[in-house]
């Protein structure tokens, strides 16, 4: 088996342990913290993809930023850690059969599918490429991200605000 | 350095282990330096002497005693605290520190992994940080680790705006990511005939940006003016509170590693990295490191002079100043580099 | 077949990548549906949206998608960020209202 | 904005500033005493240790007396007829055996108080101040010479000479009985 | 678990040397529990001071107990302060050790009769290393203690146990209790 | 590029192992003598009241939340900035109205004062003649509640 | 600037109880005896009075008379405004130890009362929080009356030597 | 329902942490309670007595007046000179007791001198507080001098017994004048220094100027003294308004807080009250080494034996950090009846929870810094 084949299991079992273990954690905290995992374990795939920019995104953005605003957000929101942390789990039974089987359909469905594969080719680098395609291509939807997150600043902030001046 | 390697060790996989084993050891011995010339400075700061009698000469062995002591320590895991958490956090810390060195071109000769998107790598890998201090001072549930935990992430995501806005200005001018690429660009002699071809002397307003990203850097690795997360005198001992022994000696490695990377980046975007101030004079691999880590090492005593200089900021001001000051003026300097780089 | 079987494990390609992301999507919506803590729900959301991503990103490379597989990649991060920026205010917001950020709790209260 | 800008200028001229007083103290010299190599002569009078001659004490426990922490422990013990305690260097005479003089360093609070009542000057500070312990009760300087041998022969001495002193007080008193009663006897007769 | 919990019941050379040179390791980087407690805190802040330097020796402050070697008691304990004391001191990681720094902590000092408040003598709750007389101390004379301290880290062997286990055991019968 | 990216992996499991290695080697040789002070949770000498792991102010969550967008934001500029002095002015201007975007972003936050940490309100106390000292001001404070009854008049 | 007897004597004339007698001294300081259940208003009436003004309690001590059978309390007084001063004391029963609380004219005397309380075990009424201050809570006995007996141990340790 | 919701916000919200007894800025065993909410103080409990060392009932205890002196020293153990010099003048107030010029020039000189050592230490442990090392260790070294007079004169470093009831123990040496006037002429210039580096640091400014701020008439009622009362504003200092000793025959201003980088009585206006006294100490020390005269018997006055009449004093003196007063009450008895301390740091730090309320965590730490508490006064 080659090396990067080898990596491939792992990091998809780091990946998928993980996930797992954030699901069905009982502690919020912890699954966050399991979230991190997982999701980097995503980003050495994207790296295994040849995808490294989006790899180092995928870091900064989750491990960097979401990650820390769902840990403030857990922190900010849960009053009694000693209880709360443990969140409510009462439809488990149906859920994971729905999951399961949804999970099944897609595996079937990937399985069968005939998927036109072209031979990868080794590329090193895929950053002036993706810069080319930003400011080509891609030039509109550039600019309508900013907006977006634009708007999204607006937004979150106009809904974190609270409604009496606190301190 | 990886082809030196192969050829006097037969099996290439010790080879390349050895070889990426060579910034460890770097670390190690920069941290034993660092530690022993940041209480020097201290005391003859201070009028005093500092360490003087470990292994003889101006104490030089203090370090190296300090950390055989940390081993003998006993490891306390409180019995409140995430023990997992706890114990992974260390783990965690120094791994991403140690990770983000193997992108720092060391000399012409040698760079961990010569990977094309460098620059962002590192400043992804850093988040780590941020994540493993969060985790240590949740896991310690210690009232103590929790304020300066929580205000370490405030602090350190605060600060990373500033630090990749005014990297990213050394990028355009660069228009590489590779660390390896933008250190070779700086290679010559050429601005006004006897300037070296830094990046610094390149573009104006970098010289602005250094001036940013040095103070971004100061809160990045938690230096006074803006060491909250540890400040003593507030927090007791901030998010390391709760930790003993070598878990905790960890934990100050990795701060000193993370002081050492920042500096090294700062040397290598805005200084020329390896590259001998004199033109071809004393260049090469040997004296490209030597330079090279003149320069961090300059860095990192100004870091320490400061220190044992000013006091601390507030929590607030510290915000304030990132925010409302850092922040806009990168930004702003981001675009006039990017100007002068497009009218020049 | 045994062989085959193993050569076929030997060399991940695209149906491997394909399948990480269906059980990686299975798994955020196991979270999706089984939680009742929003935040949970959240980090749910956030598997399923890299289950997509592994997809877009492993068409990009075993298929003619190529690089634009990567540039929707990168869109869907920051609408992902954005999405969730917005959602964990909208979390606080919950949680201003009714002091809970439970999912069952707030239902009851409506409003 | 104007205000801002005049801020930031003065923050980093006052931050200048400072770094250039540390540098200059950088290449000053230090003032650090090289402890154990090189030590500081102690100013005349310095309080370290308490020190008792004893050859010269008279046991006659003013410097107890004085001391506010009660941590000077003196059992005196009177000399019999015998023997000449001779004198102290001061001339004066000593006229008890001090079998017991315990100062319990650990107490003291060196105000030097006990130092001067004392008549013939002989206890008094010492400049050693090196005498950390691992036990706390070599701390209890004991200053008598005399050994213990020697403290209960002084001891059952003084008991003889009393009860000597008590039986020629008896029999003196004896004699006078004798006499009274003879002198009534007489008187009686 | 470690060799300091002597569980290698053998002195071969390589322990030995070991031993040697976690010795000298420990006596050479006594790091103190920033605390002061009376007068004797002014001295040992100015033995910390530029004029007698504790850095020389390789001692220096911190104040997380975790992370302390030695516990410098300098001051008056009063009863109020005893329980804190003897909790501060079983919070740090062993080897830990103690330095009573003048009287008042050697044996309640000047308050030793009256003192209805004061806790005669510190080794009644934690045990003592070290006992460095004086009111205060001269700086010279609580560096000295440290001297002290170190010939006695010097001859320590890791095979033989320390006098603190007692207080451990006792502690824990405290708290379950 | 993957042999790179493997000598990456590299660093983190050295670095891994180091940790590993060390705290293995310590545990060679340190103690382990726990008892039910010790492993109690530091609070300056005293027994912590109540749990460390309360909630935290909404500050920190609105500064990630700043910090999650912008890193975004300069996150795009990372593919632009390599190819921006090839395409030139355009790239420039493309940057130029991104930027501004978010300056306006960021200066909705600045007028919002949603940027201001917890900034003190010093509640300074103040001295009411005739009745004393009346606490300063505070949020969770009023004033008429410090204000006590006037007192009968003892004066002939 | 008053005498401490001009103010005996304006106290006397403006207040309608609770000043009982003016004490010169021998040596030392005179005072002024006040009944200690009128004390609070006659506090307000010192600070606020615009010939008085004092302002400030400097010192608020409290003392035990075990011939008299009795605990006293001592207010010094002096006013910044007029730059004079003034001693007042009160004396109460041991068996039945209550002062009025000054505490709210002065609130300084919050600690000072507290710790008359500590020591001595004078009650102050209408003090907002009357515990222990330098002892710990669960000490017993007043420390500082005359015939205090120490307690043998404190949480398991001996107090003594 | 809202209402009642915001209230259980702010409870749900509040932590309760305890800053000390061990804590590196609390200046010794002072354990503080306090209740945060985020990072801002809500409320603060002061719990003291961590070092209550009884000395009240010690005073009592001794059979002589003169074996206080040494427990006195170690009531302010950083001004322990001021304290002595308290003590001595009320019980010679209580025995009418007239002391030599020369005594009493000696007195003023060390008590002056002592106020430059407490002042030199709460000024350095107030940088420390904030994170500014270097100019604490400059401090010490300052202090160190002044602590090498000291020992010269009396033998010991902290703890000087040397004042006693009537006179000073022992006679100044020969070299107590000029390496006096020396160590003036040195210091002055480190002022300077010290100012450069710390008291105008644009940072240090930030960090204290604006915070912890007290009012003049609100510091009145709480009887503060000393620098924190000055530092309000307020121009009031024993030795000029209640002068004792000799102190009517100086020259020398009182320093008062102005506002210069904030408003009055903030934490900035404490502190720099500290350092200008420190200048005005000196001004005082040339002026006291000019006029005191060059012999006399320091012992001349000095009762041989203690008798006391009945009566009772309250003496109050200037020490470093405010009034100091000493309230005896003697009987015919050799020890004294009663001896109740009035503590200049016991009055400040009651001021603490008024005026830390809704500061940050780390202005706390500025603002018990600036009220430069001695634990020894406060628990006594
Ligand atoms: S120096 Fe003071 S405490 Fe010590 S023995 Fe003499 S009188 Fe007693
Ligand atoms: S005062 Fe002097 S002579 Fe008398 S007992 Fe003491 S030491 Fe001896
Ligand atoms: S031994 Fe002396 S100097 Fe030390 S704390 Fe006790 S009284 Fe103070």
């Amino acid at each position: 088996m080659e090396l990067s084949a080898i990596l491939f299991y792992v990091f998809t079992l780091l990946t998928l342990g993980s996930a797992a273990y954030m699901v069905f954690s009982k502690n919020i905290v912890n699954a966050a913290f399991a979230l991190i995992f997982s999701l980097s374990g995503v980003a050495a795939l994207y790296v295994l993809l040849y995808a490294d920019f989006i790899a180092a995104t995928q870091i900064l953005v989750y491990v960097g930023g979401i990650l820390i605003l769902i840990l403030f957000g857990i922190m900010l929101t849960t009053l009694d850690f000693t209880e709360n942390l443990k969140t409510v789990t009462v439809n488990m039974l149906p859920a994971s059969l729905l999951s399961g089987a949804v999970a099944v359909l897609l595996l079937y469905v990937f399985l069968s599918a005939e998927w036109t594969t072209i031979v990868p080719a080794d590329r090193d680098g895929t950053m002036y490429d993706l810069g080319m395609m930003l400011m080509n291509e891609y030039l509109l939807p550039f600019q309508i991200a900013g907006v977006l997150l634009l708007v999204a600043i607006i937004g979150a902030l106009l809904m974190s605000t609270r409604h009496k001046n606190e301190p | 350095m990886l082809e030196f390697l192969e050829n006097i060790i037969p099996s290439s996989t010790i080879a390349l282990v050895v070889f990426a084993l060579f910034p460890l050891v770097l670390i190690l011995v920069y941290a034993l330096f660092a530690i022993w010339a940041e209480r020097k400075i201290a005391g003859f700061i201070q009028d005093r002497l500092g360490p003087m009698r470990t292994g003889g000469f101006h104490g030089w062995a203090q370090t190296i005693a300090d950390m055989l002591k940390l081993i003998q320590k006993e490891d306390i895991i409180p019995k409140d605290a995430s023990s997992f958490l706890f114990k992974l956090a260390p783990f965690m810390i120094f791994t991403a520190s140690y990770a983000a060195f193997a992108v720092i071109p060391f000399s012409s000769g040698y760079i961990g992994s010569n990977i094309n998107i460098g620059a962002f790598y590192l400043l992804a890998i850093t988040s780590f940080l941020t994540i493993s201090i969060i985790m240590a001072s949740w896991a310690s549930n210690n009232k103590w680790s929790l304020v300066g935990g929580m205000r370490t992430a405030a602090q350190m995501v605060s600060y990373e705006v500033p630090t990749i806005v005014t990297v990213l200005s050394v990028l355009i001018v660069a228009s590489s990511m590779n660390l390896m690429t933008i250190t070779e660009m700086q290679t010559g002699n050429d601005i006004m005939g006897f300037l070296p071809n830094w990046f610094i002397f390149q573009n104006p307003f970098l010289i602005v940006a250094f001036a940013l990203f040095f103070i971004s850097m100061l809160a990045e690795s938690h230096r006074v003016p803006f060491d909250l997360p540890e400040s003593e005198s507030e927090l007791v001992a901030g998010y390391q509170t709760e930790y003993s022994g070598m878990r905790w000696g960890m934990f100050m490695l990795a701060e000193y590693a993370d002081m050492l990377l920042l500096s090294l980046l700062g040397a290598t975007l805005f200084f020329g990295g390896w590259n001998s101030p004199f033109g071809t004079f004393m260049s090469g691999p040997v004296w490209g490191f030597g330079w090279f880590m003149l320069k961090g090492m300059l860095l990192v005593f100004v870091m320490m002079w400061i220190r044992w200089t000013l006091p601390r900021y507030r929590v607030d001001q510290l915000m304030h100043i990132c925010w409302s000051i850092l922040i806009p003026l990168s930004f702003v300097n981001f675009v006039l580099v990017a100007l002068w780089e497009m009218i020049f | 077949m045994e062989s085959t079987f193993l050569q076929w494990l030997a060399e991940p390609g695209l149906t491997h990548y394909l399948m990480v992301s269906a059980i990686l999507f299975s798994l955020g919506l196991l979270a999706v549906i089984s939680r009742k803590n929003v935040i949970m729900v959240l980090m749910g959301v956030e598997l399923i949206l890299n289950s997509a991503n592994l997809n877009f990103i492993a068409f990009s490379r075993f298929t003619e998608l190529a690089l634009d597989g990567q540039m929707i990649a990168l869109f869907v991060i920051i609408i992902a960020a954005a999405e969730a920026a917005v959602a964990l205010a909208i979390v606080l917001n919950i949680y201003n209202r009714f002091k809970t950020i439970n999912l069952n709790d707030i239902s009851l209260m409506k409003g | 904005m104007q205000t801002q800008i005049k801020e930031g200028f003065q923050t980093f001229k006052s931050i200048f500033i400072g770094m250039g007083i540390t540098l200059r103290h950088f290449f000053q010299p230090s003032v650090t005493i090289q402890y154990p190599e090189v030590r500081d002569v102690l100013p005349a009078g310095a309080r370290s240790k308490l020190f008792v001659n004893i050859d010269d004490c008279i046991g006659c426990n003013l410097c107890a007396r004085a001391c506010p922490v009660n941590c000077i422990d003196i059992e005196t013990v009177k000399a019999t007829a015998d023997i000449d305690l001779g004198k102290t260097s001061t001339g004066n005479p000593k006229r008890l055996w001090v079998t017991q003089f315990d100062i319990d360093m650990s107490k003291c609070m060196y105000c030097d108080l006990c130092v001067h009542p004392c008549p013939t000057n002989c206890i008094y500070m010492v400049q050693e101040y090196e005498y950390s312990e691992f036990d706390r009760k070599n701390l209890i300087f004991k200053f008598s010479d005399l050994t213990p041998d020697k403290v209960i022969e002084v001891k059952e001495k003084l008991v003889k000479e009393t009860e000597e002193k008590n039986r020629e007080k008896e029999l003196a008193q004896q004699k006078k009985d004798q006499e009274k009663e003879k002198d009534a006897g007489k008187t009686g007769e | 678990m470690g060799l300091l919990d002597k569980k290698y019941h053998d002195s071969n050379i390589i322990i030995v040397s070991l031993e040697s040179a976690l010795n000298w390791a420990r006596k050479s980087s006594l790091w103190y529990e920033q605390f002061g407690l009376a007068c004797c805190a002014i001295e040992m802040m100015a033995t910390a001071a530029s004029h007698y330097d504790f850095d020389r020796f390789g001692i220096i402050p911190r104040s997380s107990p975790r992370q302390a070697d030695v516990m410098i008691v300098a001051g008056t304990v009063t009863m109020k302060m005893a329980s804190r004391i003897e909790r501060l001191y079983e919070q740090m990681s062993e080897p830990r050790y103690v330095i009573s720094m003048g009287s008042c902590s050697n044996s309640g000092g000047p308050y030793w009769e009256h003192g209805y408040h004061v806790l005669k003598g510190v080794d009644k709750v934690i045990p003592v290393d070290v006992y460095v007389p004086g009111c205060p101390p001269r700086p010279e004379a609580l560096l000295e203690g440290f001297l002290t301290l170190q010939k006695k880290i010097e001859n320590e062997s890791i095979i033989e146990s320390k006098p603190s286990d007692k207080i451990t055991e006792e502690a824990d019968r405290h708290e379950t209790t | 590029m993957l042999p790179e990216f493997g000598n990456v992996l590299l660093f983190f499991v050295i670095g891994a192992l180091f940790v590993a290695i060390a705290l293995f080697a310590a545990k060679l040789i340190r103690p382990h003598r726990p008892n039910a002070i010790k492993l109690s949770t530091y609070e300056c000498g005293e027994i912590p009241i109540g749990t460390a792991r309360v909630q935290f102010n909404n500050r920190f969550y609105i500064i990630g939340l700043m910090f999650l967008i912008f890193e975004v934001e300069i996150l795009l500029l990372f593919p632009w900035a390599m190819v921006f002095k090839e395409l030139g002015w355009v790239a420039f201007g493309a940057m130029f109205v991104f930027v501004f975007l978010i300056f306006i972003g960021f200066a909705y936050e600045l007028g919002k004062g949603q940027l201001k940490w917890d900034k003190p309100v010093p509640a300074v106390p103040r001295y009411v003649e005739g009745i004393g000292v009346v606490d300063g001001e505070h949020p969770d404070m009023g004033l008429s509640a410090m204000m006590p009854e006037p007192e009968m008049d003892v004066t002939k | 600037m008053k005498q401490p007897e001009e103010i005996a004597a304006y106290l006397k004339d403006k207040i309608v109880k609770g000043v009982l007698e003016f004490v010169p001294a021998e040596i030392g300081q005179p005072w002024i005896t006040l009944a200690p259940d009128s004390i609070k208003n006659i506090a307000k009436f010192l600070r606020d009075d615009s010939e008085l003004r004092f302002n400030t309690l400097m010192c608020l001590s409290g003392v035990h008379y075990p011939a008299e059978q009795e605990l006293g309390v001592t207010y010094h007084l002096h006013s910044t405004t007029f730059g004079h001063t003034v001693a007042l004391k009160v004396r109460v029963p041991i068996d039945n130890p209550r002062v009025q609380s000054v505490e709210s004219v002065w609130k300084t005397a919050d600690w000072h009362e507290r710790e008359a309380w500590d020591m001595l075990g004078i009650i102050f009424d209408g003090h907002p929080n009357m515990t222990r201050i330098l002892c710990p809570d669960d000490w017993e006995g007043h420390p500082l009356r005359k015939d205090y007996v120490q307690q043998e141990t404190y949480q398991g340790i001996t107090t003594r030597f | 329902m809202t209402h009642q919701i915001s209230a259980n916000v702010q409870e749900t919200r509040e932590m309760t942490i305890n800053m000390g007894p061990q804590h590196p800025s609390t200046h010794g065993v002072l354990r503080l309670e306090v209740v945060l909410n985020g990072e801002v103080v809500s409320r603060v409990h002061p719990h003291i007595g961590y070092l209550h060392r009884c000395f009240e009932k010690h005073a009592e205890a001794m059979d002589d007046y003169s074996k206080v002196i040494p427990y006195t020293d170690r009531i302010d153990y950083v001004s322990a000179m001021n304290q002595e010099h308290g003590y001595v003048i009320a019980v010679e107030k209580l025995l009418q007791l007239e002391v030599p010029e020369r005594v009493e020039y000696v007195r003023v000189i060390l008590a002056e001198l002592q106020r430059i050592a407490s002042h030199l230490l709460g000024i350095g442990t107030f940088g420390l507080d904030l994170g500014a090392f270097t100019p604490f260790l400059y401090c010490f070294i300052e202090r160190e001098k002044i602590l090498t007079i000291f020992e010269k004169i009396s033998g010991a470093r902290l703890l000087y017994n040397y004042i006693c009831v009537g006179g000073l123990m022992r006679d100044v040496p020969d070299s107590f004048k000029p390496e006096t006037a020396d160590f003036v002429k040195t210091f002055r210039p480190k002022i300077k220094e010290l100012n450069d580096l710390l008291s105008y640091n644009k940072i240090f400014i930030d960090r204290t100027a604006n915070i912890g701020i007290l009012p003049a008439e609100v510091a009145l009622n709480y009887a503060a003294s000393g620098p924190m009362l000055r530092g309000s504003g307020v121009s009031w200092d024993l030795r000029k308004n209640d002068p004792y000793s000799i102190y009517d025959r100086f020259e020398f201003d009182i320093p008062v807080g102005s506002g210069e980088v904030g408003t009055v009585g903030d934490c900035w206006d404490r502190y720099m009250v500290r350092v200008r006294e420190m200048e005005q100490s000196l001004v005082i020390i040339e002026q006291a080494l000019e006029q005191m005269p060059d012999e006399g018997n320091v012992m001349e006055a000095v009762p041989k034996r203690i008798r006391m009449k009945e009566g009772e004093v309250y003496v109050r003196t200037e020490t470093p950090r405010g009034e100091l007063g000493y309230y005896i009450i003697s009987d015919k008895s050799p020890s004294p009846f009663r001896v109740k301390v009035r503590a200049p740091s016991f009055v400040n730090l009651s001021i603490l929870p008024a005026i830390s309320r809704g500061a940050l965590l780390s202005d706390l730490v500025a603002i018990v810094g600036s009220i430069d508490i001695v634990l020894g006064e406060v628990d006594r």
